[in-house]
């Protein structure tokens, strides 16, 4: 069983709330979902459209096919109506929408007058529309009912109640008109499970490695990221500061990372190249910052609401000058969870900027699971503090090291004063101008420091095959789509994914194998969301290995497991 | 009892001899010293110019950032530890050029940072380009037609944008920097200190001289929280320039405001949480 | 006589119904076709929100810039050829967030560019984060604890900065609006217009019917010449909101002031310069 | 005949006028001359120098060895006193450093008594000082004179009188009293040189190419070309402005470019970190724009006065989203010259940004010529003007071709709107969502372009040896001390240079056969100003070329010949 359901409509409309809800009821019902989000850069009106996909096998990527449309519009219906599947179904609101539609796949629901009925106002017709989903799927309504109580606690049992038999009644029209719905749903077996996107599993990591402080300016799509860490700046002793631009963005956060707290900041590309001056004083002065980045497709301003991955060059060497920086891409929200925490360890433990770098995708993609293992997530506090730091008999802040690392202290837990600067400077952190000091401190801050992070890099992931023929190359955001289309072409090929989320510095290939393994494929595909396959020119930097075989998607919209499994056969 | 003025000692300066940033260094030691602020108990943020390589003459902590963004940094750090002095050194160019943006800001939060402008009417570290604060008609290398865009005149702006504290000090009245240098420090919410200071390598129009024959300090029956009074003040600039405090409100400090740091610094709190499974339970 | 307002005819807006917007849109079209401004004779800058796609819905020259930056790249276009009409479109995040630093610097030059700003006092494209203008406790979910922030006067600033044309206008009322947008237009220098806009999905508390409460139009006694007036009137802010000309003076112009552009405007002047020999002789 | 000349002091001795005067003497002598500058970031005190070396043969690098010090302190002795060759000679102002120095080396001649005495006051001991450097080289000093009558021609006769006055007295002295001086320098055969450094050069190549519109942000070691530019405003019709800052800049630049103007701005390593959101909104609008980089060492303030080719992978990839571009880094005067007129060129033709990344030792660096050939210099107006835009019927600023360029129109020179937008748009200029429209632009804007453009740039410089077992690689400002330590060690190995000056989009290696030069080799040597050997890692992501010797220098000075030559000879 593997159902895609899709709700479309106009902006304003409310069809996120309808799919966050659908959504929560699947994985509360135990299986396994994954969703993906498609809207336009506009407020009401246009055309947006919500994907979730469910299964009682995992699920990590989209389909082109849909098995049930809930149309808000008469749109909807005409964009959506040739991607049903045999058996795909519609439910619409025929007065609503102005038009009946003769077709067995058509369903009439009138959303808007059962509400009116019932409630005595159209408000509750998404309520309806809800139901009557899950009822055309023959699923049960318990779990939507306590997700009603559950939010509108604060409103009061009336609310709760006109809720109720709205969804009540939706879901008995459903279930009688609905003669022609072939769909069988089983009755959820295993544990529900947790639904999380991208951007929040960025901030959950944040919050759980004790960033206590996150300055960024608004920018779609990585404000998600701080409209969570907003939501839980009270309880968890948080600051959250909207900064007038994202140059004061990151300089406050390197303020507060200076001052001893854990800090961040997130945009997406055009704030990012806003912060790559202080990304450049972030390096210079040794100062630990965590940096989210999440792409949407460019250049300037581009489709301010869509995906692509075509920033990590960018990213890779962005800043003038030279200096030591950790960027992450994880695959799926899992990974953003634990690569954030890390992404912190890191920033702390060698003082340098550490980015992640997600997408559009990725962000607004809510993935289920069991859980997280939260023993996984570390903290080690790397900085001098109180009496440790008073004790010292005197403290240079750019202390010349083997390894590199200097004692960071907290400005004022101690008689000794802390000094940094952008320009170079000496172990005092003064401003010096002579060649021997400029050397030194080139050696310690970037040379000895990288050594030591590339042995904390991990291997790519490899999936599937262990003797494959081809390779599929990807990093980020299509983890979860390669690793599909390998489960599907397993049966065909000798097939396998290589999946990179530990971007930079490059793991290390003395230790790892798995240049080897790229090397006895008979083909090695890179697949990436951006024109000019980026990583795989990065790669080609590092090893001197040379795709041939490239896939490259930009048009703003995530690929398809169908349409790149297409496409993977067309070129092999 | 002012603290030993030697706990302050740092690298010898780099700058013109008969430079106006000595005095405004000194006073600053003196400030602090008769403040008894220890060097662990400041933090100067200053940009890049001449005036950002003050912090390096004197010991104290020190964010010497980039040019123009020393009030991002300085409201960082004070959001971190809002029990630490944080201090802006910034030079004009710095801080009403690069980082304007950043000045409206830092007033609207009325964050309480001190911002000492070292206004010398010119870019110095770069070699003579006219500043925002330069004179029209001043000719440079790079403005060969002189400077065509009218001064800009940082008291009136602020005091416009409600600032809670808006000074102006000469460097040679060093008396009188002192102890405007004591009472912004002093004063609870963001204050603006513009310190007049000669360059006298590049500057040949604002000389002390220049100075000295406009300058006049605000007499003691002045009310400072008037703000009409203060903007009609403040534009004041011409024959005569006054130097005092232009106006002062007690308006809500922004870090007072913001829950999360009442019951202490957010320095102390660093530790993640350890009820992550309340986090956890919310997306099930 | 107007010009036919089909002209101006643009994309189908992609606005919310009852949004503030579509009524300066079509009080623009009126007042460039009673001024008989041609479409290919104004160029429209924006920025980036909803303020910024304004240039997309009607026909004219148009740079759709960055967010933030409509200021330097409308003074290019003007210095370029200050023959063309160059109309800044900006958001309050826009122009007084993002950009408030090109703002300064914009009237400091005195360049005859005209900027709208769409005065939401939000941030509507990315869904309703409060803005520099936003009330203070106005809550988001990026500001959980309400803005902290005095929000900005961005007439007040710009009388301080000596301003050359300062004006607020309302959304709904049209045909003051126009009325200003045209006086803003004739005026020769950089001319503020801050046009107060319901945005009726994000902006719950400056509604149409906050606003209509307050909004009056200063009458024709006041003397907008008296900067110290014009600076207590851009204070008034509350329950009750002037709008009309707070402001002007009649300063020179930027582009007038350069020698360069006294003939001809900079773009017929493209050809290299044929005496290249002359300027290597320096070398020798 | 060989020599190097250092004027030593603190900053605001006037260094700079006599290093610039004896520079010009000897290139109106029809020497060689190449001279470069070591100043530190402070307005007086502290210590610079200036280092001239002319020869009769060509030269392009410095030495570290001295054989005329101008020591205009006693700490510049004690600096540079160790460099002087075997018959090196020191002179300075015994009474001004207060100490009487022994030894056959020094030469003390009372710069200020002999000014004193003359003129009456202290101020022409630097006109003494420089004129006894012309003594003890034995040289005339006919063509000082000359120089002293033109540069103070607005000051008066007595000026003049008085200056040659103090000169002859120096001259004088210095040939009757510098016994032990060995200089021979043959008087010059051959026509007087132009003498020029690398920012002169890019300013000029500007004006000649036609640019009317320079905004820049004032940043060492970059202002020169703005100050260069802002002296010819008048008289070559250009509008030249100072910015709030570098985001405004290059902003403002985009803005004039649009309406018709060629224009361009300049700046270093932090302000083009601020500009990068501006590059990439000149990707995506295709509005030409020519910006020149002018390196100094990172990361953030650095060393601000150095010299560093750190910034390389920065330029290539800065910017979020994939847009065309052109890098270039010109290895001399003469090829920025050249090359900025080249960068105005396919600017306009692509309408794309073209970067011109120089840095310090370039920028400050003065070369001498026999000539420029202005016949070289190509000018052609790519836009749409008056009647032949008028004439059109319907316009499209961003029409859909086959080669990718849409028509450029001059707003307000015809009836039609010329739209242009940040956003995705459609051929008309207007903001778009849809991804067919998308990926149409892509195609057009980045893919057509590009591969056209790569068309256009020349393969690297080969010099030396055809069949050279030793190939020196380098870029930017290190043509010159690779082209004269190929000429050094010719004699003694089998040896050549290739150097890159066309940076990006790389050459086409389909077309140019420059690699298997490169993989003939036994030694590929690739020498960079930076730590981390990116135009090395640059050349392997395009051809998969490993360099497995390389030589790095990152202390912000410059190679000097000698030290570069025992470097190479100790890795072969
Ligand atoms: C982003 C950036 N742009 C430009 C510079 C170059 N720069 C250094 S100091 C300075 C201006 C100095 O003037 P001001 O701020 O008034 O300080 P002063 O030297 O006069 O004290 C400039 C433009 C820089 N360091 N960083
Ligand atoms: C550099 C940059 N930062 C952030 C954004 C995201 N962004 C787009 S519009 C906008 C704010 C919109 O508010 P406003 O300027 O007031 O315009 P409105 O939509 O209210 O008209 C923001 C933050 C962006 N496009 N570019
Ligand atoms: S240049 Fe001016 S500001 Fe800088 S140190 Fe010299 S006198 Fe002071
Ligand atoms: S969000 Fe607000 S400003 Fe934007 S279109 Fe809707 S009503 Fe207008
Ligand atoms: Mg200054
Ligand atoms: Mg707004």
């Amino acid at each position: 069983m593997d159902y895609t359901v899709v709700i479309a409509g106009e902006a304003g409309q409310g069809l996120q709330t309808i799919g966050g809800i659908l959504s929560k009821v699947f994985a509360r019902s135990s299986f396994h979902v994954f969703t993906h989000q498609d809207y336009m850069s506009r407020i009401r009106g246009g055309h947006n459209f919500y994907q979730i996909r469910f299964s009682d096998k995992p699920v990590s990527s989209s389909k082109s096919r849909i098995d049930l449309l809930v149309a808000l519009n008469r749109e909807s219906i005409e964009i959506h109506k040739d991607r049903l599947t045999e058996y795909g179904m519609v439910v619409y609101d025929a007065s609503y929408v102005k038009k009946t539609y003769q077709g067995d796949e058509f369903l009439d629901v009138p959303f808007e007058s059962i509400s009116r009925e019932l409630t005595g106002s159209s408000l509750m017709s998404n309520t309806v529309a809800t139901a009557s989903v899950l009822g055309m799927l023959g699923m049960d309504l318990n779990i939507y009912e306590g997700i009603i109580k559950e939010s509108f606690k604060k409103k009061g049992e009336d609310i709760i109640k006109k809720n109720i038999d709205a969804s009540r009644a939706g879901y008995d029209y459903a279930i009688k008109k609905c003669l022609k719905c072939r769909f069988s749903v089983p009755s959820g077996v295993g544990r529900p499970g947790l639904l999380i996107n991208g951007n929040q599993a960025i901030g959950l990591g944040a919050i759980a490695s004790g960033c206590k402080f996150y300055s960024a300016y608004p920018m779609t799509p990585s404000t998600g990221v701080m409209i969570y860490i907003a939501s839980k700046a009270k309880e968890y002793g948080i600051v959250v500061e909207q900064a007038e631009d994202e140059i004061s963005a990151i300089n406050m956060a390197l303020g507060a990372s200076f001052a001893g707290v854990r800090a961040m900041t997130g945009t997406s590309g055009g704030g990012f190249a806003l912060m790559v001056e202080g990304l450049s004083l972030a390096g210079m002065t040794e100062t630990p910052i965590v940096i989210a980045e999440v792409q949407r497709p460019g250049p300037a301003t581009g489709l301010p609401t869509r995906t692509e991955q075509a920033d990590l060059l960018f990213l890779l060497y962005a800043g003038h000058g030279e200096f030591p920086r950790v960027v992450f891409a994880p695959g799926s929200p899992e990974q953003a969870f634990y690569l954030t925490n890390r992404a912190f360890e890191l920033a702390e433990k060698y003082q340098i900027p550490v980015l992640i770098l997600s997408d559009q995708y990725l962000a607004d993609s809510q993935w289920s699971y069991e859980g997280f293992d939260l023993s996984e997530i570390s903290f080690t506090d790397y900085r001098l503090r109180g009496r440790e730091f008073q004790a010292l008999k005197q403290y240079k802040r750019h202390l010349l090291t083997e390894d590199g690392i200097s004692p960071m202290a907290v400005p004022g837990e101690g008689e000794h004063v802390v000094v940094t600067d952008s320009d170079e400077h000496d172990e005092d952190g003064h401003i010096i101008e002579d060649a021997e000091t400029r050397v030194k401190m080139v050696n310690k801050r970037l040379k000895a420091k990288m050594e030591s992070i590339r042995q904390e890099i991990s291997p790519p992931l490899y999936y599937g095959d262990e003797r494959a023929e081809i390779v599929l190359v990807g990093w980020g955001s299509m983890y979860g789509i390669l690793k599909e289309t390998v489960d599907v072409l397993s049966s065909k090929y000798p097939i396998s994914m290589m999946h990179f989320s530990q971007i930079y510095p490059f793991p290390s290939i003395k230790e790892h194998d798995f240049m080897e393994r790229l090397k006895m494929a008979q083909k090695a595909i890179c697949i990436e969301q951006n024109a000019t396959g980026q990583f795989a020119r990065y790669l080609r930097s590092e090893t001197g290995f040379d795709f041939d075989l490239k896939i490259n998607k930009y048009d703003g919209r995530p690929f398809m497991l169908d349409e790149l499994i297409g496409q993977i056969e067309e070129i092999i | 009892m002012s603290l030993d003025r030697e706990l302050y000692k740092g690298q010898t300066p780099a700058w013109c001899p008969g430079c106006g940033n000595f005095s405004i260094l000194e006073t600053l030691k003196e400030a602090l010293s008769e403040l008894q602020i220890r060097p662990h108990q400041v933090t100067l943020v200053s940009g890049i110019g001449q005036a950002g390589k003050l912090p390096h003459y004197m010991r104290c902590n020190t964010f010497n950032g980039l040019h123009g963004r020393t009030l991002p940094v300085a409201t960082g750090i004070k959001l971190a530890n809002h029990e630490m002095l944080v201090i802006a050194v910034a030079g004009d160019g710095d801080c009403y050029g690069e980082g304007g943006n950043h000045l409206i800001h830092a007033i609207r939060r009325n964050i309480n940072v001190k911002l000492f402008v070292h206004n010398n009417q010119i870019y110095g570290l770069t070699k003579g380009q006219s500043s925002p604060t330069s004179l029209q008609g001043m000719v440079s290398k790079t403005q060969p037609f002189g400077s065509l865009s009218e001064p800009l005149n940082p008291l009136a702006m602020a005091v416009a944008l409600d600032c809670s504290f808006v000074a102006r000090g000469y460097a040679a009245d060093r008396e009188y920097l002192k102890y405007l240098m004591k009472e912004a420090i002093n004063h609870r919410g963001f204050a603006l200190l513009d310190i007049l200071q000669p360059c006298v390598t590049f500057n040949k129009i604002n000389t002390y001289q220049w100075y000295a024959e406009r300058i006049y300090r605000l007499d003691d029956s002045y009310n400072n929280t008037d703000r009409k009074l203060a903007f009609e003040t403040a534009l004041q600039w011409g024959d005569r320039i006054p130097t005092g405090i232009i106006f002062r409100n007690n308006k809500a400090v922004f870090e007072e405001k913001i829950p999360v740091l009442k019951e202490r610094p957010l320095k102390n709190n660093f530790n993640p949480p350890e009820d992550l499974q309340t986090l956890l339970k919310e997306f099930y």
